[in-house]
C-alpha cells in the first residue's frame, strides 16, 4: 500500500471531520450528546438522501439542479392527491414518488435523447418543476395529515429517528452499488469517457436515465420525509437544496468532472456540514457566521486534498 | 382571467365600513405552556430571536426593538435567522438553540405549521416561546404579538386607496409571493373589505415580485405600461415592493396620476412622500413590535402574564390588549403621511 | 491555387451561412423575442409602447451586464455560482460609500475594483490551486452571503445622494441601463472577436492542452478572465444599486442561476470554448420580455415560473435541433 | 527578398508585406549551406544530456540530440521510447529535469511553449492539439494571427492565408470556416500541419504527422517537407513508417526506453539495422501472413445502408479470413464498421451472422452476436484512460467478472493479468492506469478488452495506427493467430502495405460504396490504388 492510497481524499476528510468534532465538542458540552447527534441526523436526512444519489449523477459527469424543485413538486402533489383528489394518504405518497421519479426520468430523457448538457437541462427543469408546484398548489398549503404519517419525520424506531434508518439504508445500498457492482463500474466509466463506455457495449443512455430517475426518486423520498417532519406542504419547499447537496458531494471528494467519487466521501461531507452548522451554533456562532465558515471549509478541504495529490492524476 | 385575491381558504372577517370596531368575541387562552419551566422571575434571561430571515430592513428594525427592550429587562438577546426565507433553515436554527439551552425564543414564522413541531419541542424543554409578526399554530407557542389584525390592515389599505383613487378607481397589487402567509391574509381581507364597502372599485391584477426590489420595480412599471390611464393606484404589500412601486411611478412621471399606497417603512418612503408623489404609507412600527415581543416574553417568563389575562404591560408602549385568546395586539396600523413622517427613523 | 482546386470547386460558406453558423443561437433568441413581441402586441398593443420597451430593455440590464462576464468565465470552461452574492456585497459597499459623503465616482468605481479583487482570489484558487471553479464559487457564495449579513445586520441604505443614482438617468429619454447594456455588450463582443486576448479565452476553454502548447499562459488567462468578470459584476452592481433610492442588503434569490441561465440560453457552451455575449444579453432581454408579456397577456401568475421553465426548455431543445441539423 | 521567394517558392501563410518579412527570408544568410548539408551549419537546436522523469520514472535518459538547418532529422523508436516526450521538451510543454537546451546557439534555461514559439519552433503534436469549437482558419493562426492597422485580428486575411495554406496541402475541399470539431481525423491532421506551416518556423517538429493520412496525402506532405528543407528549415520527423524515413530523412536518431541508441546518417542504415536498433533484436517478417483455407461464412452483409457514407454494401466474411478494407480517407470505411457494430444502426439492408439474420441496434447487440470492434480513435473510443488496465479489459465483458450484480475484483485482476501475459502488454501490472501506457500498449489493451468477449468476428479499424514496428509485428502476429483459431477479421487500414500484406481478400470502398473486391492474388498496390483513385474521380465528377 503506498502513501497516496492512504492519503486519499476520503481519509483526509475523515481526519478533518474528527478534528472538527473534537473542537466543537470542546466548545460546548451539549454538542457531543447522543440526543443532539441523533437529532442532527434527523435534520440532515433530506439533503443526505439527495446528496447520496447526486454522487452517482456527478460521478457520471452530470449534475442535477432540479432536485429541490422535484422535492417541492412532490410535496405539493402528495397534498393535492390526498386532500383535493381524496386518495388515501398511502396512495398519494406512492403516486408522489412515482411522479417524482418520472420527473427525474424526464431529466434523463432530455439529457440522453437530445444531448442537452445536464446543467442546462436541469436548470430548465429547476424552473419548470418549481413552476408546476406553484401553479398546482395555487399557493395553498396542505396541512392536517393523520398522525401515523408523522412517524416518518418526527418519530423514532429503537430510539433512533425513523428517517435516519432510511438514510442509513440508502447510504449502505448506494455504497454497495457504486463501489462493488457492475452498475457502479458503468457509472465511473461513463464519467471518465462516455464514448469509450458506449463503444464497450455499456448501455450509457439507460444507465444515465436510471441515475437521473433515481435522483428524482431520492428527491421524492426526501419530500415525503420533509412533509412528515414539518407537518405541512408548501410549494417553496426544498428551495436551494441542490446547492447544499452538491456542497456535500464535492466536499466528499467526488470530482465535478466525473469518474471519481465515493458514497463514504459524501456521507463524510454531509456529517462535516451538519456538524459545523450545529456545533458552531452551540458554540455561539450565528447562522451567517456559520455559512461563512462552511464556505471556507469547503474551499480549504479541497485545497488540502489537492496539495496531497499534486502529481497524482486527479 | 382570474385575479388573485389571497391564496388561502381561511375565512375572512372584514371590519365594518364606517370603522365601528368589530365586537371581539372573547376567547379562551389557546396557547401552549412550557413544561417544567424553572422559575425565571428576576433572573437574567438568555433569549434568541429568530426572524423569518435576516438581511432585510424590516427585521433589522424588529431586532433593534428587541435589543432596546432587552437592555431594560435584564435579557441577553441575540438575533439569528436564516439568510433566505426558508422554513427548513429556520427550523434547524431553532433546534440548535433548544439544544444550546436558551431561556426564551422569539420567532417570526416562515410557515405557521412547519415551525410548530420544533416550537413544541421548545415548550417541552421548558423554554418560553413568543411569536411576533408571523404566527405559528397557537398551541406551539405561548403568546403571539400581533402587529395589527389582518382585517385592520385590509381596511387601512383599502380606505387609503379609496381616498386617493376614488371609490370607483382601479388598482393593482404588487406582493412578494403568493405563498407568503401574511401577505396572502392581508390580500384576502382587502378583497373582502373592498367587496363589502367599495363595490365599484376595480381590482385589476396581483403580481408577484418576491423580495426583489428591481423585480418589484419592473413589475410596477409593467402594470403602468399595461393599463395606462386605466390604472389609478398601486398597492405594495411588502416593504420592498412599496418603495419600488413609488420609484416606478416617479420615474414614469406619473406622480399624481397613479397613487401608491402600501406597507412600508418611513425611511424607505420618505423621499417619495417628501416629493409629494406618495401620500401615505401604512405600517406599524417594527421597532415597537420587537420591543413589545421582548416585553411579552419577559412577562411570560416572570409569570406576570398568564392565560386569561386581558392586558400586558409593555414599557414605553404602555398597556397592550390581549385578543383572540393568546395574542397581544400592538395597536391599530399606523399611517405615515407628509405631516408625521419626519418623526420616525427606522 | 492549384488547378485541381478549381475543378473540384469549394464548399465555402456564403457570408450569410457563416453568420448563421456563428450566431445560430443568437438568431433563435432574437426570433423568439420578435415572435413574443408580435404575439403580445396583437393581444395588447401597449406592449410595444415606448415606455414598456424601456421597461423591458432596462429591466434586466444588470443581469445582462453580469452575464457578459459570466459568459467569458463559462467560455474558459469554468463557472461562477457566487456572482449574485457578490453583487449584493458590492451594492452594500457602493451604497455605504455613497452615503458617507465621498464623491460619487468613488462609490461607482469601488464596486468594480473590489469585484476585481475578490474574483482575483477566486481565479487564483481555480487556476493555480486547481480547485474546480464550481467548488471555489460554491464556497465563495457561502462566504459572501453570510459575510454580508454579518457585517450589515440587514440594514437598508437610504438617503442616497441623487447624483449617485446613475441608473435613473434618461439621456434622450432612454434609461441609462440600456446604454450600459448595449454599449458593454457591443464592446465585449468586438473585443472577444477581434483581440488576441479575447480569442485566447476561447482557446483556453476549447482545449487547454492545445492552448498551452500554443503558448497561451492558461493560468494567468483564467485569473484575468475572472478579474474581468469581477469588473462586470461591479458594473452590474452599479446598475442594480442605483435603480432605486434604497439599497437592500439582499439580492434577488437565485440571481446567480438567472445570470448563468442567461449565458447558456444565449448559446455559451457550458463545456467551454464557444459562445458570444450577444446571446446572453438577448437572453436577459428575453426573460424580461417574458415577465412583461405574462402580465400583458394575463397568464395567472401562479403559472409564471412554469411558463418560463417551458420556454427555457423549448429554447434549449431548439438549439439542440439546430446543432443536429448543422451536422 | 523577392529572390528568396522566387528561389524556393514562397509558401503560403507567410506574413503579408505589411508585417515584417523577417521570418520569410530568415535564412537568407544561411543559404550558403547546402540544403540537406550535414556538417557545415551550426545546429538550430542542440540538446545535451537531457532527462525527464514522470512521477519518479525516467522516460528520457541523458539524451544528446541536434537539428541543423535544411535537414530532416528522423526520430525513431518503439512505442513509449520517449520520442513524444523529447519533442515536448523541445517545445517547452514539459520542463526537463537535467541537461541543457540550446536554440539558435543560445542556451535557454526556462523554456515555455511561448518562448519556444518565439524562437521559431513549430510543432505538429501527435495528439492533434486543436480547438474543436473554433474554425479551421482560427486554429491555424491561433497565437499569431495577422493584425489590422489597429492591432485587431484581421479575419479576412486570416481566412485568405489559411485558404492558401490548405491549397498548398492539396486540401481544396476543406472549408476554412468549418469548426474543427466537425472534421475527420485526417482533416484535423491537415489543419495541424497547416498550423505548423503558418508559423514560418526555423524548426519544424512533426510527431507522426502521417499516422492518420492516406497514402496520397502522405505523398503530398512529403513534398511539402522537402520544400521546407530546401528553404533551410530544420525538421524533426517522427514516424513509424520506414519508407517515409528512407525517402525523407538525412539523419536518424533512435531511442529505446528513453535512452539514446545512436544517431546515423541515413545512408549508413538499412531497414533491418534500423529496426534492430529500435527493438534491440531482429524482426523477421513484417507481415506474418499464413495461408489459410477459409471456413464457412460467419458474416454476410446484404445491401447495407446508413446515411450517405454507407450505401448498399454487400459482402461476406468467412471463418479464418482476414478481410482488408481499403479506401481513401473519408470514403466511409469507419462508417461501415460503425454500422456493423450498431453505433449507427443500418437504415436498410440485412446482416446475417452464421446464416441467421440479426438486428444490430447497439454495440450490445453486436457483442451478443460475437462481433467486436477495435475503434480507430484509441483515446476517445477505445479506452477509459484514468482507469486501470484491469478495469478497461473487463469493460466489455462485465458479466464474466461478476456474480449477480456484484463485481468479483479478484477474478477481474486475474483475467487482466492473464491477458497482459497472453498479448504481451508491457505494463507494471493489471492495476496500472491505462493513460500511462504507450500507444502500442494501449492498443493491445483495447484488443484484450474485446478478446475477453470471445468474439467470432473482429473488426479492427486502423489497428496499427501510430504503433512502432515491433508492436506492429506483434499485433499482426496476433491477428494471424486469431484468424488461425477460426475468427473472422475485418481490417480497415489506410496503410496499403498492411492491407496487402495481411488480407486474404481486399474490399475497396469509395464514396460509401463497395467498388471492388480483390482476391489476395490480384490485390497489388496498383490494382487497389487504382480502385481507390478511380473512386476519387467519380466523386469529383
Ligand atoms: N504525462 C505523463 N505522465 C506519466 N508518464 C508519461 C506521460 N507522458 C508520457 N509518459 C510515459 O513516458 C514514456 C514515453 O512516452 P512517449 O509518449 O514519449 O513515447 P513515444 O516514443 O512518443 O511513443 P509512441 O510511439 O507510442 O507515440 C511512456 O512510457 C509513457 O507512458
Ligand atoms: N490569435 C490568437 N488567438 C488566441 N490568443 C492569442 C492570439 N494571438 C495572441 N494570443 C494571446 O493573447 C495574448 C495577448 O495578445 P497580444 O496582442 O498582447 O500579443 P502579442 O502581440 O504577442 O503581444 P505581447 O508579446 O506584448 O504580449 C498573448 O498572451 C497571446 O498568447
Ligand atoms: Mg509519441
Ligand atoms: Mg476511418
Amino acid at each position: 500500500m503506498n502513501w497516496k492510497a492512504i492519503l486519499r481524499h476520503e481519509t483526509i476528510l475523515a481526519i478533518l471531520v474528527v478534528l472538527a468534532l473534537v473542537v466543537l465538542a470542546a466548545q460546548s458540552d451539549r454538542f457531543f450528546t447522543p440526543e443532539n447527534l441523533l437529532n442532527q441526523g434527523r435534520l440532515m436526512t433530506e439533503v443526505g438522501l439527495v446528496a447520496i444519489i447526486m454522487t452517482f449523477v456527478i460521478a457520471t459527469g452530470g449534475i442535477d439542479l432540479s432536485v429541490g424543485s422535484i422535492l417541492g413538486l412532490v410535496a405539493i402533489l402528495i397534498g393535492v392527491f390526498w386532500q383535493n383528489l381524496g386518495l388515501p394518504l398511502e396512495a398519494a405518497i406512492g403516486l408522489g414518488l412515482v411522479v417524482g421519479t418520472l420527473a427525474g426520468l424526464f431529466n434523463g430523457f432530455i439529457i440522453t435523447r437530445f444531448g442537452v448538457p445536464p446543467l442546462i437541462a436541469t436548470l430548465a427543469t429547476l424552473a419548470l418543476y418549481r413552476g408546476l408546484a406553484e401553479g398546482i398548489s395555487e399557493a395553498r398549503s396542505v396541512r392536517g395529515y393523520p398522525d401515523w404519517f408523522y412517524v416518518l419525520g418526527q418519530g423514532q424506531v429503537l430510539g433512533v429517528p425513523t428517517q435516519l434508518w432510511i438514510l442509513g439504508l440508502v447510504a449502505i445500498l448506494a455504497a454497495i452499488v457504486l463501489g462493488l457492482t457492475s452498475w457502479g463500474r458503468a457509472t465511473y466509466a461513463i464519467g471518465s469517457n462516455e464514448t469509450a463506455a458506449r463503444f464497450s457495449g455499456i448501455r450509457v443512455d439507460r444507465v444515465k436515465m436510471a441515475i437521473y430517475a433515481a435522483s428524482g426518486f431520492a428527491a421524492s423520498l426526501a419530500a415525503v420525509i420533509f412533509v412528515s417532519r414539518v407537518s405541512t406542504t408548501r410549494s417553496d419547499m426544498g428551495t436551494g437544496l441542490e446547492l447544499d447537496a452538491i456542497t456535500a458531494v464535492v466536499l466528499g471528494g467526488t470530482s465535478i468532472f466525473g469518474g471519481r467519487g465515493t458514497i463514504i466521501g459524501t456521507v463524510l461531507g454531509l456529517i462535516m456540514v451538519q456538524a459545523l452548522k450545529n456545533g458552531l451554533s452551540l458554540a455561539g456562532v450565528r447562522g451567517d457566521g456559520t455559512i461563512v465558515l462552511i464556505g471556507a471549509v469547503l474551499i480549504l478541504t479541497i485545497l488540502i486534498s489537492n496539495l496531497f495529490h499534486r502529481d497524482g492524476n486527479r | 382571467q382570474q385575479v388573485y385575491t389571497g391564496g388561502d381558504d381561511l375565512p375572512t372577517n372584514p371590519l365594518a365600513c364606517d370603522g365601528t370596531p368589530g365586537t371581539a368575541t372573547p376567547m379562551d387562552y389557546d396557547g401552549g405552556t412550557p413544561t417544567n419551566a424553572p422559575d425565571r422571575a428576576g433572573q437574567t434571561l438568555t433569549v434568541v430571536d429568530v426572524p423569518k430571515l435576516v438581511g432585510i430592513g424590516y427585521f433589522a428594525a424588529t431586532t433593534q426593538g428587541i435589543m432596546e427592550a432587552a437592555a431594560e429587562l435584564n435579557m441577553n438577546a441575540t438575533t439569528d435567522g436564516p439568510t433566505r426565507a426558508n422554513i427548513d433553515d429556520q427550523i434547524t436554527l431553532i433546534d440548535n438553540y433548544i439544544t444550546s439551552g436558551v431561556d426564551g425564543i422569539l420567532f417570526a414564522a416562515n410557515d405557521p405549521v412547519a415551525i410548530a413541531p420544533v416550537l413544541r419541542r421548545a415548550l417541552e424543554a421548558g423554554i418560553n416561546v413568543v411569536g411576533y409578526d408571523a404566527n405559528s399554530e397557537p398551541d406551539a407557542r405561548q403568546w403571539f404579538v400581533n402587529q395589527a389584525e389582518f382585517n385592520g390592515i385590509g381596511k387601512a389599505m383599502i380606505d387609503q386607496l379609496a381616498a386617493e383613487i376614488g371609490e370607483d378607481g382601479a388598482f393593482a397589487i404588487v406582493t412578494s409571493t403568493f405563498t407568503t402567509p401574511n401577505q396572502a391574509r392581508w390580500i384576502s381581507e382587502m378583497a373582502a373589505y373592498q367587496a363589502e364597502c367599495y363595490p365599484n372599485m376595480r381590482w385589476l391584477e396581483t403580481v408577484e415580485a418576491q423580495e426583489d426590489n428591481i423585480l418589484s420595480f419592473n413589475q410596477a412599471n409593467t402594470l403602468i405600461n399595461k393599463y395606462g390611464d386605466e390604472l389609478d393606484g398601486i398597492a405594495g404589500m411588502t416593504s420592498v415592493a412599496t418603495p419600488a412601486a413609488a420609484d416606478a411611478v416617479t420615474q414614469a412621471g406619473q406622480c399624481g396620476n397613479i397613487a401608491v399606497v402600501g406597507l412600508a417603512t418611513p425611511n424607505a418612503m420618505r423621499p417619495y412622500i417628501e416629493a409629494d408623489c406618495v401620500k401615505s404609507a401604512v405600517l406599524w412600527n417594527p421597532i415597537d413590535l420587537g420591543y413589545a415581543a421582548a416585553y411579552v416574553l419577559r412577562a411570560a417568563a416572570d409569570g406576570t402574564l398568564n392565560p386569561g389575562d386581558t392586558s400586558v404591560e409593555a414599557g414605553r408602549l404602555g398597556e397592550l390588549q390581549v385578543i383572540n385568546g393568546s395574542e397581544v395586539l400592538l395597536g391599530a396600523p399606523f399611517v405615515f403621511t407628509a405631516d408625521n413622517i419626519a418623526d420616525f427613523d427606522f | 491555387m492549384t488547378a485541381e482546386a478549381q475543378t473540384l470547386g469549394r464548399r465555402e460558406q456564403s457570408w450569410f451561412g457563416r453568420l448563421f453558423a456563428g450566431y445560430g443561437q443568437e438568431i433563435i433568441i432574437l426570433g423568439a423575442i420578435l415572435l413574443l413581441f408580435v404575439v403580445v402586441w396583437s393581444i395588447n398593443p401597449r406592449f410595444i409602447s415606448p415606455n414598456n420597451l424601456n421597461t423591458i430593455f432596462s429591466g434586466n440590464a444588470y443581469i445582462a451586464v453580469a452575464a457578459i462576464g459570466m459568459s467569458m468565465v463559462i467560455i474558459t470552461g469554468n463557472i461562477d455560482v457566487s456572482v449574485g452574492a457578490l453583487i449584493g456585497v458590492l451594492a452594500t459597499i457602493a451604497g455605504t460609500i455613497a452615503v458617507s459623503g465621498y464623491p460619487v465616482w468613488v462609490a461607482w468605481t469601488a464596486p468594480i475594483l473590489i469585484g476585481i479583487a475578490v474574483n482575483f482570489l477566486v481565479g487564483v484558487l481555480v487556476a493555480y490551486a486547481r480547485i474546480p471553479s464550481i467548488v471555489v464559487t460554491l464556497g465563495m457564495l457561502s462566504i459572501l452571503r453570510g459575510g454580508l449579513i454579518s457585517v450589515t445586520g440587514g440594514a437598508w441604505i437610504s438617503n442616497l445622494p441623487p447624483e449617485f443614482l446613475l441608473a435613473q438617468q434618461r439621456p434622450l429619454g432612454i434609461p441609462a441601463p440600456i446604454y450600459f447594456m448595449v454599449g458593454l455588450t457591443i464592446l465585449a463582443a468586438f473585443w472577444m472577436r477581434y483581440s488576441a486576448f479575447g480569442r485566447s479565452i476561447y482557446a483556453v476553454g476549447g482545449n487547454p492542452e492545445a492552448a498551452r502548447a500554443a503558448g497561451i499562459p492558461i493560468e494567468r488567462r483564467i485569473v484575468q478572465v475572472f478579474m474581468i468578470h469581477g469588473a462586470f459584476a461591479g458594473l452590474a452592481t452599479i446598475l442594480f444599486a442605483t435603480q432605486l433610492q434604497v439599497i437592500q442588503s439582499t439580492v434577488p434569490p437565485n440571481l446567480e442561476l438567472t445570470v448563468i441561465t442567461a449565458s447558456v440560453i444565449g448559446g455559451v457552451s457550458i463545456l467551454g470554448g464557444s459562445g458570444t455575449v450577444i446571446g446572453s444579453t438577448l437572453a436577459a432581454i428575453l426573460f424580461a420580455a417574458i415577465g412583461s408579456a405574462l402580465i400583458f397577456v394575463g397568464i395567472s401568475a401562479y403559472w409564471l415560473r412554469a411558463v418560463i421553465g417551458l420556454l427555457i426548455l423549448a429554447t434549449v431543445l431548439a438549439d439542440m435541433a439546430r446543432r443536429r441539423q448543422a451536422k | 527578398m523577392g529572390g528568396c521567394r522566387a528561389r524556393f517558392g514562397a509558401l503560403p501563410g507567410e506574413r503579408r508585406a505589411r508585417s515584417p518579412t523577417r521570418q520569410a527570408c530568415l535564412h537568407d544568410e544561411e543559404q550558403g549551406v547546402t540544403p540537406g548539408g550535414r556538417d557545415a551549419a551550426s545546429p538550430l537546436i542542440r540538446l545535451k544530456g537531457v532527462s525527464k522523469a514522470f512521477a519518479g520514472i525516467r522516460v528520457v535518459k541523458d539524451v544528446d540530440f541536434d537539428v541543423r538547418p535544411g535537414e530532416v532529422h528522423a526520430l525513431m523508436g518503439e512505442n513509449g521510447a520517449g520520442k513524444s516526450t523529447l519533442i515536448k521538451i523541445i517545445a517547452g510543454v514539459h520542463p526537463h529535469d537535467g541537461g541543457t537546451i540550446e536554440i539558435g546557439g543560445e542556451p535557454v534555461s526556462h523554456l515555455t511553449p511561448r518562448e519556444a514559439r518565439r524562437r521559431g519552433v513549430a510543432v505538429v503534436y501527435q495528439e492533434l492539439l486543436l480547438f474543436p469549437e473554433l474554425t479551421v482558419a482560427e486554429n491555424v493562426f491561433l497565437g499569431h494571427a495577422p493584425r489590422t492597422g489597429w492591432r485587431g485580428l484581421d479575419w479576412p486575411e486570416m481566412r485568405r492565408r489559411t485558404r492558401a495554406l490548405l491549397d498548398s496541402l492539396d486540401s481544396p475541399d476543406l472549408d476554412v470556416d468549418t469548426k474543427v470539431g466537425a472534421l475527420s481525423v485526417a482533416n484535423r491532421q491537415r489543419v495541424e500541419i497547416a498550423k505548423a506551416l503558418s508559423q514560418d518556423a526555423r524548426v519544424l517538429i512533426m510527431d507522426e504527422p502521417t499516422a492518420a493520412l492516406a497514402e496520397a496525402d502522405v505523398v503530398r506532405l512529403m513534398a511539402v517537407v522537402k520544400r521546407l528543407r530546401e528553404r533551410g528549415v530544420g525538421i524533426i520527423y517522427v514516424s513509424h513508417r520506414l519508407p517515409e524515413i528512407f525517402e525523407l530523412a538525412d539523419r536518424v536518431t533512435v531511442l529505446r526506453d528513453g535512452a539514446l541508441i545512436g544517431t546515423r546518417p541515413i545512408g549508413e542504415v538499412t531497414a533491418q539495422s534500423l529496426v534492430a536498433m529500435m527493438v534491440g533484436r531482429e524482426i523477421d517478417h513484417l507481415y506474418p501472413k499464413s495461408e489459410i483455407a477459409p471456413g464457412e461464412t460467419l458474416l454476410e452483409v446484404r445491401n447495407l445502408s446508413h446515411g450517405r457514407k454507407v450505401r448498399d454494401i454487400s459482402f461476406a466474411l468467412r471463418r479464418g479470413e482476414i478481410l482488408g478494407v481499403a479506401g481513401l480517407v473519408g470514403s466511409g470505411r469507419t462508417e461501415l464498421a460503425l454500422t456493423l457494430f450498431g453505433i449507427t444502426p443500418a437504415s436498410s439492408g440485412e446482416i446475417l451472422v452464421s446464416g441467421k439474420p440479426v438486428r444490430i441496434g447497439s454495440p450490445r447487440d453486436a457483442r451478443a452476436h460475437g462481433i467486436a470492434y477495435v475503434p480507430e480513435d484509441r483515446g476517445l473510443q477505445g479506452l477509459v484512460k484514468p482507469m486501470t488496465i484491469a478495469q478497461n479489459v473487463s469493460m466489455a465483458s462485465l458479466e464474466r467478472v461478476r456474480r449477480g450484480i456484484m463485481m468479483r475484483f479478484a477474478e477481474e485482476t486475474r483475467r487482466a493479468a492473464a491477458a497482459i501475459k497472453a498479448i504481451g502488454i508491457r505494463a507494471r501490472g493489471p492495476g496500472q492506469v491505462v493513460g500511462q501506457l504507450s500507444g502500442g500498449n494501449q492498443q493491445k489493451v483495447v484488443l484484450a478488452k474485446w478478446l475477453e468477449t470471445a468474439p467470432q468476428i473482429l473488426i479492427m479499424d486502423e489497428p496499427t495506427r501510430g504503433i512502432d514496428v515491433g508492436a506492429k509485428a506483434e499485433i499482426h502476429q496476433l491477428m494471424t493467430k486469431l484468424a488461425g483459431e477460426g475468427m473472422g477479421i475485418i481490417m480497415i487500414s489506410s496503410e496499403l502495405p498492411e492491407v496487402l500484406g495481411m488480407s486474404d481478400r481486399v474490399l475497396v470502398i469509395n464514396n460509401g460504396q463497395l467498388v471492388r473486391t480483390l482476391e489476395r492474388g490480384e490485390a497489388t498496390a496498383e490494382s487497389v490504388g487504382a480502385a481507390m483513385a478511380d473512386a476519387r474521380r467519380e466523386e469529383a465528377a
